[in-house]
């Protein structure tokens, strides 16, 4: 039987404008992936959020990474630094 | 001696040029990026950055490795800043030294590129007609 | 502003990152040459730099008037100090600013190699052995 | 009938060196080109010296060149600047 865990989400530049906060905790069944997460984001987030990086814990991840309790995940869209 | 830093404060290029001197070092390229006035023709009042900065300061630690991997770079110091920036401030700083000049101006150049490329950074547009517009949105400039 | 000096004195970064601000400018690249601790694996106390100054300053301006017509430089600061130089202090500066970054490194790097190629300055080695011996000079690098 | 003409001449680095003095005035012909003056220090600058470049009055200038009174010729042996 699964349980649920709960993670924070952290959103940046125009992601956090399309989402109305700069982050959001989310309690979602423990297994879920990475990508099942952004899949849940999409609607919100917009169509090309697919195609955006994420990272977990301050590290780059990818779609297939299991999410555990208090993980930090950060929505990273397309950069702009210099 | 290497700095990797996200910061609210300018930018001290003094303090750049301590960090990477060394008696074995016969060149030392700085690149200062530099706040506009204007963006693709319209006028600009200045840029506001957002970091998210654990792993912004990470990944300038990862490029700093790769300078010294691929480039010979002795010391690296790269330094991001954040928050409302004027026209004119100085938002990113990449300064290298190495035993000569060659390395030195590539070491550099792919330094800022990596940084502009890979670093979780994001810039508003404070247009002087008073919008704002976040780079790479595609709803901001008109991409869509 | 642009900045064209042969000196004694110490040279001063500052003073260069001054020269080159501009709001219309988003990319400033500096190149700094030091005096190194070795030439050719043989150990160096430091660089004697002759100049024949009236011409240098010249040739110095001249190559300033070829980085803004070819690379768009904006502002141009070439700076080279003469004199007794001990290990680490900066012997050359090139600064340039543009509006993008791939012209300030490119407009650096040419000014330092034609800074180098060209200009009437000249360096001889202090041997931590206690020899001297000017650079090109065929007799003193076992060139004959 | 042709006058003399002094023209002080400069050496650097190892020039100078070769010269063992920094700057010589020369009494030479009206009419002497900057080649021929070359050529007159020739024996002392050293074989390599006719590749070198010289300036006249803080212009580059050619072996054509006619000098006259007065002119600063100055001997730029290769340049090790940077």
């Amino acid at each position: 039987m699964s349980q649920d865990i709960t993670v924070t989400t952290l959103f940046f530049s125009f992601a956090a404008d399309r989402m109305n906060c700069r982050n959001k905790n989310y309690v979602i069944p423990q297994g879920t992936t990475l990508g099942e997460m952004v899949h849940l984001l999409q609607p919100q987030l917009g169509p090309d959020s697919t195609h955006w990086l994420y990272s977990v814990n301050e590290e780059w991840a990818s779609g297939e990474r299991p999410l555990e309790d208090g993980d930090e995940i950060a929505v990273i869209p397309p950069v702009s630094g210099g | 001696m290497d700095v990797y830093r996200i910061t609210k404060e300018p930018i001290d290029v003094e303090e750049a040029l301590q960090a990477i001197a060394d008696p074995a070092v016969g060149a030392q390229a700085i690149f200062l990026g530099t706040v506009r006035n204007e963006f693709e023709g319209k006028s600009s009042q200045g840029l506001y950055y957002d970091a998210y900065v654990g792993l912004a300061e990470k990944e300038l630690a990862q490029i700093g490795a790769e300078l010294k991997d691929e480039f010979g770079a002795r010391h690296v110091v790269l330094i991001h800043r954040t928050g409302d920036l004027p026209v004119g401030a100085i938002s990113v700083l990449v300064a290298v030294s190495t035993g000569h000049r060659p390395e030195a101006f590539e070491a550099a150049r792919h330094g800022i590129d990596r940084v502009k490329a890979r670093v979780p950074i994001w810039k508003k547009e404070h247009w002087s007609d008073g919008g704002d517009a976040w780079h790479h949105d595609p709803t901001a400039f008109g991409l869509t």
